[in-house]
């Protein structure tokens, strides 16, 4: 990724030259601004309206985790990997869990993977509704929003009788799942599926083909491929470029391969096409859950591991295909009860790299809609 | 309807917009003259409205006020105020200006001493409630020719406008 | 007394004349070109009240007409004026007058 | 006294056109009280109804239905510390509320309620119109500069850049329409507010129906300009709260704030009422050609008092929905009361003299209602313009199809009158 040869043609390092220095206005937007999701902070560089080059200022969400984890055994940490993508905990718990039974050999039984897998896609469902809601917000519909989170709550209400929190579930525990399903729990889900996919033509209905959405959507925000990759982009944002990468497919884990389901592309790498390809995600998410929930295997929800974890020396990395990309956990072990290193690899902090790229030459309105349509956790990119 | 305490309106209204003329050419901030300034140029459209010609009135609020104006306040915030405030205001010949303009004023007061007889005592009667419809008729009848002389000249302005204003063309 | 409280046309005249001094008087000692353009504005604004006063006082609609060609007049120029100084503002940085002494050699 | 008040009721006049001072002050009080209530009312009404449009309820707590939020509101705003930035510069920030207040205000001397329901008609209505709302302009800039902060100037800059072009597809718009006005036997038109509705009354025909489709497209153009005019949603960048947090008035609370809001949605009631007038006939009841006659006419007249007998009934029906708790129960006896007040009113309106009185009033805000309505569901539906794309939309689209209408109205006016009134 640091490779200079690739990054090169990118030029982030100066800024275009406005006209005449004179004209140039610096603009401190945020970390306290409406629309910057939370509390990032973005120095824009403005020549009139349009963006010269922006910078942005991380780390008001700061609280240590990674150094956190060094202190905690490996079944202590595990909470706290939730707070990091806190509208996609789900998924984080699976990525953290899934890390840490690689380092100590294990497997998650058969059912127990299935359960994963049907929380995590509607976890991603959850986070993509979160997405919509307010990225519409931010290019100024606000009624979607209020549809979003109309529907999101019948998730966060399967989360919650399942394990008894709505937001940061810690669902899952190491080598399988702490909770044997509820009574119910196939119907909840099933009804959901059936309550959910007239919805998400209800989303589009709205937005689609919304002349203005249009307008404010395409060709803004555009980013090919190639500097994708070589920025480290990934998740939708990628897919949206045109590239088919999706880690559930080209690497996958917890049995995605039992499944079948389409990976979603763009091909203008711009906001819109971000937005094709997300809804187009939900509806393969659905997808993926109607297979998964009919087909549920019997048997225990829990692998065999000792109470004390003392993995093996080593070090393992392990990443999943997060809501918004790729999630990597890479953990060191010393052997003791606790891991010598952690280190998790966000996509919200990697993909918010991109947004100097995406947004020059753009207008001050386009930042609004870029930073939207990049998806950012600041609970994730500042950790 | 007739202008009612013609008098006492007149001088409240002259008043106003001597006032706002003073303020315009002594303020240092630029938005507070072009505060006085509009409100110099409201009162005068009033005035007009004494004069019998509410259609310039209408005229003279939508265009100076609503339009002359805020292209000037437009401007104002463009470049930047803060410095020019603190530097000197007045240019070096500004005694010679004094001295011209008073003389200027001296010979306007020599003139209107000298022939005031000449202005009639009582105005022509007018009628108010066709008046937008005659401006119209002299406008498009024995004005033709000024009327398109002037939109060529407001094409040519905003052309102008355009190419002094534009960083690149 | 009474030729105070009877307003005529040569109390409009004064008034225009008084206006038009001002006008001059910021053209003429102004430093700041945007003071100086809207001091422009007041003297057209005082030639504004002259054609009306007299149009007044003929009963005709002449003058009227021509105050309107006068403020389609000062919105080209405003525009123009607004323009250069855009322009020389871009190139010198300052707005005052003084400085656009370029030919001045 | 009485005799006085009959005396006028029976008038052919506004009162500013007859010199009546009285009334006048009458008519200035009353048109100003009402103005303040219909924004108190609109408020509320936008709350609910946008609520309702994003499946939830809106305020509920303070009185029946969220009634009296506008006042708790109002208080609220009322009681909230005016805090002045320190490098803002006073005098202007002090003084651009009022100015934005003013010019929202004044345009309502004009506006004819009905054929004498007018503070005053004057010969040049429709422009002093355009130009005092025009003034609002200065008071933004003003607002936005005087803050001396980044956000409120860049709206500023926005907004009025955003009046001031789409002000030019209004006027031609304007011009388009009052054109139809002089389609008479002498051929003259008129600017006045009122003259224009009786003009649309003499041709039997409303604006918006005129040489169909030009009226319309006319209208279209008008309709969209007037919604950026007020800096409303989908055009509302002047105070995107996601780029802008809150456009030029962004350092403003408290009292001067709620000035600014005050006359956002006067704006809005002053363009809808010029829209009203000049496309929609004014004062006139719908269908005057296919429904026409005395017979007819009691029966439209009827409709003030339906209304508000229906808004009774809707209030009946919520009281008897209401919860069955003693802690609702004065919420319960307020919307009964309300119900039972509204019914009385309703009630006086069946009186053939009032209602004979009163109907041009109610169609007159019976349409405007109708603008405020699409302006709570444009707020709704629409994501926002962003700038280029706005200003594109004023001078490419706006403009030269208003040019066009306006051009093709002239023609066509010109062969009637040249081919059917020789």
């Amino acid at each position: 990724m640091t490779d200079p040869n690739t990054l090169s043609h990118l030029d982030l390092e100066t800024p275009e030259k406005p006209f005449l220095d004179a004209n140039e206005l610096v603009i401190n937007m945020g970390p306290q601004h409406p629309a910057t999701h939370g509390v990032l902070r973005v120095i824009l560089r403005l020549d009139g309206e349009k963006v010269l080059g922006l910078e942005c200022v991380i780390g008001y969400l700061h609280r240590g985790v990674e150094k956190i984890g060094e202190n905690r055994t490996y079944t202590m940490f595990n909470p706290y990997v939730d707070r990091m993508d806190y509208v996609a905990a789900v998924s984080n718990g699976l990525g953290y869990c899934e890390t840490v039974e690689k380092l100590l050999n294990v497997e998650a039984p058969p059912r127990a993977q299935y359960i994963r897998v049907i929380l995590t896609e509607l976890n991603r469902i959850a986070s993509h509704q979160l997405w919509l809601g307010t990225h519409a917000l931010d290019i100024g519909a606000i009624t979607p929003l209020f549809y979003t989170f109309r529907d999101r709550e019948e998730i966060l209400k399967i989360f919650e009788k399942y394990c008894g929190a709505r937001l940061t579930t810690h669902a899952f525990r190491i080598g399988g799942l702490q909770y044997e399903t509820y009574a119910g729990f196939e119907k909840d889900v099933k009804n959901f599926l059936a309550f959910f996919r007239p919805k998400i033509d209800e989303y589009e209905e709205l937005l689609t083909t919304n002349r203005i959405w249009l307008e404010r959507t395409k060709n803004v925000g555009r980013i090919s491929g190639e500097d994708c990759i070589a920025l480290g982009v990934t998740g939708p944002v990628l897919r949206a470029s045109g590239v088919k990468w999706d880690l559930r497919k080209a690497q996958p884990y917890a049995n995605y391969k039992n499944f079948d389901f389409d990976i979603p592309t763009g091909q203008n790498g711009d906001t819109y096409d971000r937005y094709l390809v997300r809804m187009a995600e939900m509806r393969q998410s659905v997808r993926i859950v109607e297979q998964a929930i009919d087909s549920i295997p019997e048997g225990p929800i829990i692998a065999k591991i000792p109470k004390v974890m003392k993995p093996a020396v080593g070090e393992v990395y392990h990443s999943i295909e997060a809501p918004k990309g790729e999630l990597g956990y890479f953990i060191v072990s010393d052997g003791s009860t606790q891991p010598y290193r952690v280190r998790v690899r966000p996509p919200s902090f990697v993909n918010l790299q991109a947004l100097d790229l995406m947004c020059r030459g753009q207008l001050v309105a386009d930042v609004i809609a870029v930073i939207g349509t990049l998806d950012i956790v600041l609970g994730e990119v500042d950790r | 309807m007739a202008p009612v305490a013609t008098p006492f309106f007149f001088y409240l209204l002259s008043g106003i917009m001597l006032i706002g003329g003073v303020l315009v050419i002594t303020r240092k901030n630029p938005v507070h003259s072009a505060l006085a300034l509009i409100v110099t140029l409201l009162a005068q459209a009033s005035i007009y409205l004494m004069l019998y010609a509410p259609f310039v009135a209408g005229v003279q609020i939508i265009l100076y006020a609503g339009g002359i104006m805020v292209l000037f306040l437009f401007v104002i915030m463009l470049v930047s105020v803060d410095r020019v405030q603190r530097e000197r205001q007045f240019n070096s010949q500004w005694v010679v200006g004094i001295i011209a303009a008073t003389a200027l004023g001296g010979l306007f007061m020599a003139v209107y001493t000298k022939g005031k007889d000449i202005f009639p005592e009582h105005a022509l009667p007018m009628v108010e409630n066709d008046n937008t419809q005659q401006i119209a008729m002299k406008l498009y009848g024995q004005y033709m020719f000024a009327f398109e002389i002037a939109s060529l000249l407001l094409l040519v302005a905003i052309i102008g406008a355009v190419v002094m204003a534009k960083k690149r063309i | 007394m009474e030729s105070m409280l009877h307003i005529t046309t040569l109390h409009y005249l004064v008034l225009g004349a008084a206006l038009f001094l001002l006008g001059v008087i910021g053209v003429l000692t102004r430093r700041n070109v945007v003071i100086v353009l809207m001091s422009i504005e007041l003297i057209l604004n005082a030639v504004n009240l002259n054609l009306v006063a007299f149009s007044r006082m003929w009963g005709g609609l002449h003058g009227q007409v021509f105050a309107i060609f006068v403020i389609t007049d000062a919105a080209a120029e405003a525009a123009v004026g607004l323009g250069i100084l855009i322009a020389f503002f871009r190139n010198k940085e300052t707005v005052n007058i003084d400085e656009v002494n370029l030919l001045k050699w | 006294m009485f005799a006085y008040i009959k005396s006028y009721l029976s008038s052919a006049q506004t009162p500013g056109a007859a010199g009546n001072m009285f009334w006048v002050l009458v008519y200035i009080l009353v048109i100003f009280t009402g103005l303040a209530i219909a924004v108190m009312l609109m408020t509320w009404l936008e709350r609910k109804v946008l609520a309702h449009m994003q499946v939830r309820l809106g305020p509920m707590r303070v009185g029946p239905h969220g009634l009296l939020q506008p006042i708790a509101d109002s208080l609220k705003l009322l009681l909230k510390e005016d805090i002045m930035p320190a490098e803002a510069d006073a005098f202007v920030f002090w003084i651009a509320p009022f100015i934005v207040v003013l010019a929202a205000f004044t345009v309502f001397v004009v506006i004819p309620f009905g054929p004498t329901h007018a503070i005053t008609d004057m010969n040049i209505g429709i422009l002093f119109m355009l130009g005092v709302s025009s003034l609002s302009v200065l008071g933004i800039v003003m607002a936005g500069w005087a803050s001396n902060s980044h956000y409120p100037l860049i709206g500023a800059l926005r907004s009025s850049a955003q009046m001031v072009s789409y002000e030019v597809a209004m006027g031609l718009a304007v011009v388009s329409a009052i054109l139809m006005t002089s389609l008479n036997a002498e051929g003259t038109g008129t600017l006045s507010m009122i003259g224009i509705v009786q003009a649309q009354l003499a041709q039997h025909e409303w604006f918006i129906f005129k040489f169909f489709p030009l009226g319309l497209i006319a209208f279209f153009i008008f309709a969209v300009a007037m919604i950026a005019e007020t800096n409303r949603a989908p055009f509302d960048l002047a105070e995107a709260e996601s780029e802008l947090t809150a456009g030029f008035h962004t350092e403003y609370s408290g009292f001067r704030w709620s000035l600014f809001f005050l006359s956002e949605y006067t704006a809005m009631i002053a363009v809808s009422s010029i829209a009203v007038t000049l496309w929609l006939g004014g004062w006139l009841r719908p269908f005057p050609n296919l429904l026409s006659g005395p017979t007819w006419d009691r029966a439209f007249s009827l409709f003030p008092g339906i209304a508000f007998l229906f808004l009774a009934a809707m209030c009946f029906f919520n009281t008897a929905r209401m919860p069955k708790h003693p802690l609702f129960r004065i919420q319960t006896i307020g919307l009964a009361v309300f119900g039972i007040v509204l019914g009385l009113i309703g009630l006086i309106l069946f009186i053939p003299a009032v209602s004979m009185r009163v109907q041009d009033i109610f169609w007159f805000s019976a349409k405007v209602g109708g603008f405020m309505y699409l302006y709570i569901w444009y707020r709704g539906t629409f994501p926002r313009y962003r700038f280029d794309q706005l200003m594109q939309m004023g001078w490419k689209v706006l403009l030269p199809l208003g040019l066009g209408v306006l051009i093709l109205t002239a023609g066509v006016a010109l062969l009637q009158q040249k081919l059917w009134h020789p």
